[in-house]
């Protein structure tokens, strides 16, 4: 069934090896990505599957074109990472049409479009938000208070379901946590520190009870723009997400309150673990969702950082 | 700060005097110095009706907002006096010097790392300035290849990896460090300022520059090496993009391939809403800091007052849009 | 202002102008001028460069607005505008080419007016208007082939073509001679004789009277942008009409011209070659001006530019030599660092740096002298931009206005102010009093013969007949890129100038 | 009646397709197609046997730059191409009725347009810089509209449908990338307005001059870009069944790419859409047969670069002005030497 001559990771161990494209929206140029597919090539190569990998950069007209190369070059089946969950429904049909097995990875699919794909392996982005949610909820306490969101790119959409899942969460558990104010940190730990400072500003230090940084390296500035301004990071509870290199040290030292452990690692080779399931025709469940362990100063260092 | 510059494009008709133009003239020299004027009332505004803008914290974020991108802008402004539009590279070279020195000081020492970062700044400058100046391509193309060219290498060397120096080291410090109330890399903003004002407004050099991008053929057959001159613009941008790219990593502490997506044209626009002129010659640059500074306070009141990012890139479009039009209304003035 | 004592006409007066006036900032380009054009009537519009002509045949064909004052075809006012004019049946053929590179002939002849069917271009009609012009020319070429391939000669037949091809009430050529050979002039001249006796009005300007006397009726003669007579041709002679242009008795008498005791040879150029210079060698001297003649598109500037490496040579070596050490000529900024000067033929783009001030312009040349480490002395500008601007007899020596802001004359002073403070051992200058008006021109022209006094070598480059007559010490004729001959002054005159220019007596090799 | 010939008229057809030649612009763009064409078919055969899927690439990568090439003929710039598409893809979904939301994604392109011709030819602003405030308005007002996420639109069946071949293995986008080229083709070669885009772009002054409406030209080039670009905004909509208003972001500079390798002068005046096309196809079929590969984007980025900066550096009169430069270095050695 081998259509085109890549060998990249082939193994002669295997029968010439399965042939499955994995279509990511990032890679080599984000550090989730970077150690995603890190941990995809080595399983691919355990696996003896080729892949094809490519980067479309969040630009979902560029994904949905690189969708129909694969499909074109009928690979056995299709690693999907989202550039947007709302604009993939033409490339899982096109992929079924023609047969072949589409799996979701990392974002997963809109629920009307949960049928067009044999499964979703990695986080639940919005299970991600309601965890962040109830670690804040419930270090507030029954009182509540007032929190600021430290958002990912505008647009991004891992930021929006994160965000989704923790405003529905917050709404549906702890009614007495209001979000006063939100700015995009764009996944950049400098832009975090300047909005976080300037939220402090004008929303006033003593009126923030709590922060929710959309990731660890966002969770980083805003603990640094609090030590700028002379506060004590532990006043105000921080969570983030990932337990990245640069968020243990700080979940580590108290700074950061806590983060959710969301590992690359797991996400690249069950992508490719499960395409190959799927492949070979073995039954799944919907969703395989990643483990997303709460980290905090106590256990942290039972997780070694990813990225 | 010195700051000498045409503020009139003149024509025949400016010395043609007397009745009714007048007028058109005050017009002109209003509209001609509308941006400092709208600063200032900006900056009055924002003191009196946005809660915790004149608050000293504030005047700190309002300088970090301002000092990377202004240290890119001011570099900017070499190019586009010498009449060739932008430097679209500059978001190339600004990774590359934050990545290079928060990765290898660890190895080399952050002068090490520095003197590496000071090879690639050089390399762009030599790389764009030559293709430009002696092969006379557009700049805007040049610039888009070497982008493509230095980011994909960029990404290709370090991946997504977010460098990070240790907390307390000398970078971080020198991103913490203040002076008064304000931080260091507002001082580093400021001295390239007053450098790079005295470059283009005092030197031999700088005075080449204008000059070439006033009429690129008198200058050359008034002997000079027009195209030595356009290395020299785009080398002196690059190495502000090298500044940038430290003070940018030294403000978080960290770098990444990714960390200066944005800057070509929001650097261009701090040039443009600053009143220089994209056809050459006519600007300085505190037309360009003022440009910065207007920008900067501009996002920081947008935040403060809880715009979402939506609202802030409309904002700041329309901004400039106004400013750019009210500059070409002013030359109009003038002309009449 | 009246123009009593003036020849009318008595035919049908076809295109009026009343009164207009014309300001470009300080200057008046054109003022309060009335001329009136019969059919069938060719009419002269004569003056020295910068009189006015071409602003007022801007004026007629509504491509400039009058500041007051305006244009009535068959006693009916125009709209300002040029498609006013157009309508009316007012065709101009521009001094400076005014073509689109790269459209094929047929498309330029039509521009504007392009026939279409539902927006379409009609091709089929468009090729056959384009032909019939250049056919009532008697002009043959290819319509398909892009403009920018042709000759100067031929643009200029092309752009008489499409004048033509409106099929026009009025017909203005500016210069259209100044590109031409002799025997292409003459094939001109008579075409227009045919087409006048068509019933056009046609305006002719040009600055070689003879052919004025050939076929114009009547010559209106202007100076500094003011009418000074209309002139029936019949009724006059060419020195009147001479005389009137300059405003004085113009004798260009022989004797009294500045004896040159040339010294040692400062420039010398050996078989230089360029684009469109065949083979040249030449040598100017100290304390002597050389003058090269020749037509428009003789290859003049490219001879000299390639001479001091302003433009790549494919051959030939230039040298200079400042007190007795001779030095290659590699490339322009060599030349400069070695003293020579260059005035180029076109000013407003290639002299000054029209947006910057005087100061600037006379720095840039001599910013070495002006600076120490690198840093501009702001004081010693001043002093130094005003001395030579006062030199130079600029006027107001205001060095910190904007150079855009001086007419063409003084502008031209500034273009030579700033070469004047390097003390050039050689001055090089092409066209250096055109669009320059009369006074100016005579400074200019003083300025010259001090510098040559004072043991300056000077090479000219002009097109000017007079000029080169009365400046030169010896004048090359330039022609296809090749020196046709070289007169001493006795030998020199306006006839075997042109003679040599239009290559007669070479003309089996033309 | 007497005629005088004042050139040697090309004789024979050797020398008429030497002239022909030598008027087209097109000449490096159809180097590199010839190029990478051979490349692929060595390499990647496939992209040739998927021709339905590197269509629509090539009409990706190439729909936006045939709106640009106008512009660009007539030596201005429009940086808000990518903004235009995010913000009409946006409109485009928010109205329930596909087909109304068409035509209304359809005007906003032309009021954009216009917008900038505005700014250029009343006001007086030059296009570069006026386009780059409306880069930043625009791309705001997609955002305000879509509150910052994608917008999936009502009618997600027909949108599908239009996603779907229609013509063998061509999509509608392919199909109307074809026909607009054509029409664009016609209306830029054939058709009195658009031909006079090359007066426009040659020599302003002349056409003013000339009586052509240059002002009204300016409009019209705009507006077709603006047009065209929303095209491209509605057909991603319709494809992707969403709106996304970070769409476009790698547009312009795609697009600018296609059409400076197409030999188009930014000065203006000389190019064609001919060449935009030729662009279009080579970075279009070089970036199919880079993702079969497998290649990583970064060496596709450096790629792409290496191929723009060796296009514009290698125009005719640039080398000529070198090659001078080089002689008469050259020469000073020797002579140096002599
Ligand atoms: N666009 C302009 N701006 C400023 N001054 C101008 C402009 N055009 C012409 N002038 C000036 O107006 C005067 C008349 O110029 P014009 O070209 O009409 O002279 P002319 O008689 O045609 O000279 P020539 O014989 O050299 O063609 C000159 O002093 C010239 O410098
Ligand atoms: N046959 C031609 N083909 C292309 N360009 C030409 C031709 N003849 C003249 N030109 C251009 O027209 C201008 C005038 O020609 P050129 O300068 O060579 O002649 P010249 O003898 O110097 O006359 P001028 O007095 O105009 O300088 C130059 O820019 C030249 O490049
Ligand atoms: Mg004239
Ligand atoms: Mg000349």
């Amino acid at each position: 069934s081998a259509s085109n001559g890549s060998d990249a990771g082939g193994d002669a161990g295997t029968d010439g090896g399965y042939n499955v494209y994995a279509l990511l929206p990032q890679g080599n140029d984000q550090p989730y990505g970077t150690n995603y597919l890190k941990a995809m090539n080595a399983a691919a190569a355990d696996m003896g599957v080729n892949l094809t990998i490519t980067n479309a950069e969040y630009d979902s007209a560029k994904q949905a074109n690189e969708c129909s190369v694969a499909i074109a070059s009928k690979p056995d089946g299709i690693i999907l990472w989202p550039a947007a969950v709302d604009t993939i429904r033409p490339c899982l049909e096109a992929a079924k049409a023609a047969g072949i097995p589409v799996n979701a990875s990392n974002s997963d699919v809109l629920p009307e479009d949960k049928s067009l794909v044999g499964t979703y392996t990695g986080p639940s982005n919005d299970g991600v938000g309601r965890a962040a949610a109830k670690l804040i909820g419930d270090v507030l306490g029954d009182g509540g208070g007032n929190i600021i969101i430290v958002q990912g790119l505008s647009g991004n959409s891992t930021a929006i379901d994160r965000e989704a899942g923790f405003r529905d969460e917050l709404a549906a558990s702890y009614p007495n946590v209001t979000v006063i104010g939100q700015q995009p940190g764009d996944w950049a730990k400098d832009v975090a520190l300047t909005v976080t400072s300037e939220m402090l500003t004008s929303l006033g230090e003593e009126n923030i009870d709590a922060i929710y940084a959309v990731d660890d390296t966002m969770a980083a500035g805003a603990i640094e723009a609090m030590e700028n301004r002379g506060i004590d990071p532990t006043t105000i509870p921080v969570v983030g997400t990932g337990n990245t290199e640069l968020g243990q040290p700080n979940v580590l030292s108290g700074k950061q309150y806590a983060t959710l452990f969301q590992s690359p690692v797991w996400d690249g080779e069950n992508a490719v673990t499960y395409i190959v399931d799927a492949i070979d025709g073995k039954t799944l469940e919907p969703n395989y969702f990643m483990p997303i362990p709460e980290i905090t100063k106590d256990n942290a260092a039972e997780y070694p950082a990813e990225w | 700060m010195t700051h000498t510059e045409i503020i009139k494009t003149p024509t025949p008709a400016s010395i043609a005097g007397g009745s009714g133009n007048s007028a058109s003239k005050t017009v002109a020299w209003v509209a001609s110095r509308g941006i400092f004027i709208f600063t200032a009332v900006l900056l009055v505004f924002s003191a009196i009706f946005v809660n915790g803008f004149a608050s000293s914290v504030n005047i700190i974020d309002v300088f970090h907002r301002a000092s990377a991108i202004g240290i890119v802008a001011i570099g900017m402004t070499f190019v586009v006096i010498s009449a060739n539009y932008i430097d679209l590279s500059v978001v190339a070279q600004i990774a590359t010097s934050g990545v290079i020195l928060m990765a290898l000081s660890p190895t080399y020492g952050v002068l090490g790392a520095m003197a590496i970062a000071l090879f690639f700044a050089l390399l762009y400058g030599l790389v764009n300035g030559i293709s430009v100046g002696f092969l006379k391509a557009n700049a805007v193309v040049v610039t888009l290849g070497t982008t493509g060219i230095g980011a994909g290498i960029l990404s290709l060397v370090t991946g997504g990896t977010i460098y990070y120096g240790p907390t307390g080291g000398p970078i971080d410090a020198f991103g913490d460090a203040r002076v008064g109330p304000f931080p260091l890399s507002a001082f580093v903003l400021i001295i390239v300022a007053i450098v790079a004002s005295i470059v283009l407004s005092r030197t031999k050099f700088g005075f080449m520059i204008r000059s070439y991008g006033s009429n690129k053929q008198a200058t050359r057959l008034a002997g000079v090496n027009s195209g030595g001159v356009v290395v020299g613009a785009f080398v002196l941008t690059a190495l502000a993009a090298m500044i940038a790219g430290f003070v940018l990593a030294a403000y978080s502490n960290t770098a990444v391939s990714t960390m200066s997506e944005g800057y070509d044209f929001r650097a261009l626009a701090a040039v443009i809403i600053g009143g220089n002129s994209l056809f050459g010659g006519r600007g300085s640059i505190f037309r360009t800091f003022i440009g910065v500074i207007f920008i900067s306070v501009l996002s920081n009141i947008l935040v403060l007052s809880g715009f979402s990012f939506a609202w802030q890139q409309l904002v700041t479009g329309a901004v400039i849009v106004f400013a750019v039009a009210l500059d070409a209304l002013a030359r109009k003035a003038e002309k009449r | 202002m009246s123009t009593d004592p003036d020849a009318q006409t008595t035919r049908k007066i076809v295109i009026e102008a009343h009164d207009v006036v014309k300001r470009f900032g300080g200057a008046v380009a054109v003022d309060q001028v009335s001329i009136a054009v019969g059919a069938g009537e060719i009419h002269a519009v004569v003056g020295e460069n910068g009189a006015g002509k071409s602003t007022l045949m801007r004026i007629l064909a509504g491509i400039l607005t009058p500041d007051s004052g305006g244009v009535s075809v068959n006693g009916k006012l125009l709209e300002p505008g040029a498609k006013a004019s157009l309508e009316a049946g007012i065709a101009l053929v521009h001094q400076e080419l005014s073509l689109i590179p790269e459209m094929t002939v047929a498309e330029n002849i039509l521009l504007g007016v392009t026939p279409t069917k539902f927006g379409v271009i009609d091709s089929a009609r468009q090729r056959k208007i384009a032909g019939d012009a250049l056919d009532q020319i008697g002009v043959s070429v290819d319509l398909n082939e892009r403009v920018s391939r042709l000759s100067m000669a031929l643009r200029q037949f092309v752009e008489i073509a499409r004048a033509v091809a409106r099929n026009p009430r009025v017909l203005i050529l500016d210069e259209p001679t100044a590109t031409l050979t002799p025997a292409e002039t003459d094939y001109l001249l008579s075409m227009l004789q045919r087409l006048a006796a068509r019933g056009l009005a046609i305006i002719y300007i040009s600055h070689r009277i003879p052919e004025v006397f050939r076929i114009c009726e009547r010559a209106t003669i202007l100076r500094d942008g003011q009418i000074v007579e209309v002139m029936t041709i019949a009724e006059t002679t060419p020195n009147a009409v001479i005389d009137k242009m300059v405003g004085r008795e113009l004798k260009l008498d022989l004797q009294t011209r500045r004896v040159a005791d040339p010294g040692a040879v400062v420039l010398s150029a050996r078989g230089i070659r360029a684009a469109r210079v065949n083979g040249i060698d030449l040598d100017v001297r100290a304390g002597e001006i050389v003058g090269i003649g020749g037509l428009v598109g003789a290859g003049r500037s490219e001879l000299v530019r390639a001479i001091i490496g302003v433009d790549p040579r494919t051959a030939g070596t230039a040298t200079i030599t400042v007190d007795g050490e001779t030095k290659n000529i590699n490339g322009y900024g060599n030349a400069v660092r070695s003293g020579i000067a260059f005035i180029p033929e076109e000013r407003r783009t290639e002299g000054l740096a029209l947006d910057m001030t005087v100061a600037e312009n006379i720095t840039l040349p001599n910013r070495a002298a002006l600076s120490t480490g690198g840093f501009l002395q702001r004081g010693k500008i001043a002093e130094f931009a005003t001395r030579l601007a006062n030199t130079v007899g600029l006027r107001p020596p205001e060095v910190d206005r904007a150079a855009g802001e001086y007419s063409g004359g003084n502008q031209q002073k500034v273009v030579i102010a700033k070469w004047l403070g390097r003390e050039p051992k050689l001055i090089v200058l092409d066209e250096p009093t055109r669009g320059v008006d009369v006074g100016a021109k005579s400074e200019i022209h003083r300025l010259l013969r001090e510098l040559a006094d004072q043991g300056t070598a000077v090479l000219v480059v002009s097109s000017d007949l007079p000029e080169l007559l009365e400046l030169s010490d010896v004048i090359h004729v330039v022609r296809d890129g090749r020196i046709m001959g070289t007169l001493s002054p006795d030998e020199a005159n306006e006839r075997s100038v042109m003679a040599l220019a239009a290559g007669e007596r070479v003309a089996s090799s033309s | 009646m007497s005629t005088i010939k004042l050139q040697e008229t090309q004789t024979g057809t050797w020398n008429r397709v030497k002239s022909t030649v030598a008027r087209r612009t097109e000449g490096r763009a159809v180097v590199l197609l010839i190029l990478v064409i051979v490349v692929i078919a060595m390499q990647q055969p496939i992209v040739f046997n998927a021709y339905g899927v590197s269509l629509a690439r090539v009409a990706l990568v190439g729909l936006v730059a045939l709106g640009l090439t106008l512009v660009v003929l007539q030596g201005e710039l429009d940086l808000s191409v990518g903004s235009t598409l995010a913000l009409t893809g946006v409109v485009v979904a928010t109205i329930p009725d596909l087909g109304l939301g068409i035509i209304v994604g359809l005007i906003t392109g032309l009021v954009i347009g216009a917008l900038n011709a505005f700014l250029i030819v009343i006001v007086g602003v030059n296009s570069f810089i006026a386009t780059l405030g409306t880069l930043f308005a625009l791309r705001g007002l997609a955002f305000v509209l879509s509150d910052g996420r994608p917008v999936r639109v009502t009618d997600i069946d027909s949108a599908l449908t239009f996603g779907r071949e229609l013509l063998g293995p061509l999509t509608p986008r392919v199909l109307i990338f074809i026909l607009l080229f054509i029409a664009l083709q016609f209306f830029t070669s054939r058709m009195r307005a658009g031909r006079e885009f090359y007066a426009v772009g040659g020599n302003r002054q002349a056409a003013i001059d000339a009586g052509i409406p240059v002002k009204l030209r300016l409009f019209t080039a705009f507006m077709l870009c603006g047009f065209v670009a929303a095209l491209a905004g509605v057909i991603n909509t319709l494809e992707l069944t969403a709106a996304d208003p970070t769409a476009g972001s790698s547009v312009l500079l795609a697009s600018f790419a296609a059409v400076i390798i197409g030999g188009n002068l930014l000065n203006g005046g000389r190019g064609s859409l001919v060449g935009t096309m030729i662009g279009a196809f080579a970075l279009g079929l070089m970036q199919v047969g880079l993702t079969f590969a497998g290649t990583p984007r970064e060496v596709q980025d450096v790629l792409i670069g290496i191929i723009l900066l060796v296009a514009i550096t290698t125009e005719p009169n640039n080398l000529r002005a070198l090659s001078g430069r080089v002689q008469r270095l050259t020469r000073g050695k020797a002579n140096a030497s002599a």
